[in-house]
């Protein structure tokens, strides 16, 4: 897929006040570039998800190490990433949120939801250290067409 | 921001929650609101989500928990008023199947027990 | 004054599109950080016309030029930085939106604006090229302090 | 997003503006709005500022350029119950001193002639 380079970039300290903030800008950005409010809430839901992980689980709240986050689109599609300076883990690691056993547990539903929300959802490994969580969001996606597949 | 009210009705608490049941703030006060009635020995609970705008991972994950825990404890949670983005949510990480959910509080309220 | 380092920041293509986008991260960030709704969108109009500038007359709407805007704060202070890639001015240039031959000019206010919305405002030159508009606020600011200056 | 509605009281031309007239869209959108009346000859404004949320100094440009261009052409350009911070905005570039400006619809409409 043809990307533009990003256009937007927002950076914030390991700090969950600014949550919100990566919240209200994402839906900000999806909808400017055409996606519907509902589509937008999502996109943002998932955004959401990576930057609390990133935050947690990456730079393990240390307000020095910055989460960054880039947007970019072009005709079709959004592309946002989420990097973190954190240790990287391995997906392999992640256990199912759906599997009977888990489904009970308190946590473990974040990556899932933002593989629900999104079109295509890449983890790789950042030079440097850190982890980079890169997701896609295609307008042309018929709404409903993930989130309902597991009714 | 979260509010949290709350109603008697022969025995079942009603929590009237209203803003966003999210990590941090939200998800602390939820999961606070819920001990303290533990405490008190109040374990029939209807949360009424009429009012609720948003809820992430961390707030779903303090559902679960306020949901086993008083199950353990011979108690009840029970949902109601879900808004649709709240519903899709539970759906699609198969909870919908573990809580009871309703639309009508007096429907709600007869189910206890 | 000791400042921080930024804790957030916002990197936009040089398009009027995202003049919103950063209005309503600063008009966020000010509230986060303690100004209260009124002082926050004082704020955010002054970084709003540094950033109108920065595009326009720094970055020439050159979409492959970046405005970036660096958000950093301690108890009592919120400092914005906003950034271009032009080629600099010099504010001596620069007319006295307030002297009766400009007063009905339809433009020149907006560095004027920025010095009344704000306590203090540096302009210097970015290494590298472009200018770098630097701005605090102070919470202790008596309301109406400046604003009301010239009644 | 800026919205205009037209109003004719007795030959003088009311806008009720809403929203925001900032660079962009609102601006170009309130040029233009002026620039067709004038071609219609109707040069007697009254500008409602009432559900005005947010001018820009290229929005305070805007009212500026409308007011010399319609005062050239012998017309007219009031305001209409603006909102303090718009009104701080006009002070503080001492365009107060410039505008006629009104919170009242009846006398504002009485001051023209
Ligand atoms: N950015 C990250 N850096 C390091 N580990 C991560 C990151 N994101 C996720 N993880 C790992 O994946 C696990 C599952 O994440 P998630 O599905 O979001 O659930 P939760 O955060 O509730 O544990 C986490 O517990 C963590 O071990
Ligand atoms: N970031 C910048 N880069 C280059 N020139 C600038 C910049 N900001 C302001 N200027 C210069 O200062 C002048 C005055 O700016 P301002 O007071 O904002 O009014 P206006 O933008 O309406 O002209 C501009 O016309 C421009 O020549």
């Amino acid at each position: 897929m043809q990307q533009r380079k990003p256009t937007v970039g927002l950076t914030i300290a390991s700090d969950f006040h600014f949550v919100e903030l990566a919240e209200i800008v994402t839906k900000h950005v999806a909808e400017l570039v055409g996606f519907d409010e509902d589509a937008a809430g999502w996109i943002s839901m998932a955004v959401r998800e990576a930057v609390i992980n990133a935050i947690k689980h990456g730079n393990k709240q240390d307000r020095n190490k910055p989460v960054e986050i880039e947007f970019s689109f072009n005709a079709d599609t959004i592309t946002i990433q989420v990097m973190d300076r954190g240790e990287g883990f391995d997906l392999a690691d992640v256990p199912d949120p759906l599997d009977p056993e888990n489904l009970l547990k308190p946590s473990g539903r974040g990556i899932f939801y933002i593989r629900s929300f999104m079109d295509e959802v890449h983890f790789s490994s950042r030079p440097g250290g850190g982890t980079i969580v890169s997701m896609v969001r295609r307008k042309s996606r018929k709404e409903g067409e993930k989130k309902d597949a597991d009714h | 921001m979260l509010t949290i009210k709350q109603r008697d009705a022969e025995g079942i608490t009603i929590l009237d929650l209203s803003g966003r049941i999210t990590i941090g703030q939200g998800s602390a006060q939820f999961r606070e609101t819920i001990r303290q009635l533990m405490e008190q020995g109040r374990n029939r609970l209807l949360l009424n989500f009429a009012d609720v705008s948003y809820v992430d991972s961390s707030g779903i994950g303090e559902l679960v928990s306020a949901y086993t825990t008083l199950n353990n404890q011979g108690g009840q949670l029970k949902l109601l008023n879900l808004p649709k983005r709240i519903k899709d949510l539970l759906r699609i990480t198969k909870l919908l199947t573990v809580f009871e959910t309703f639309d009508d509080e007096a429907a709600a309220l007869r189910s206890f027990q």
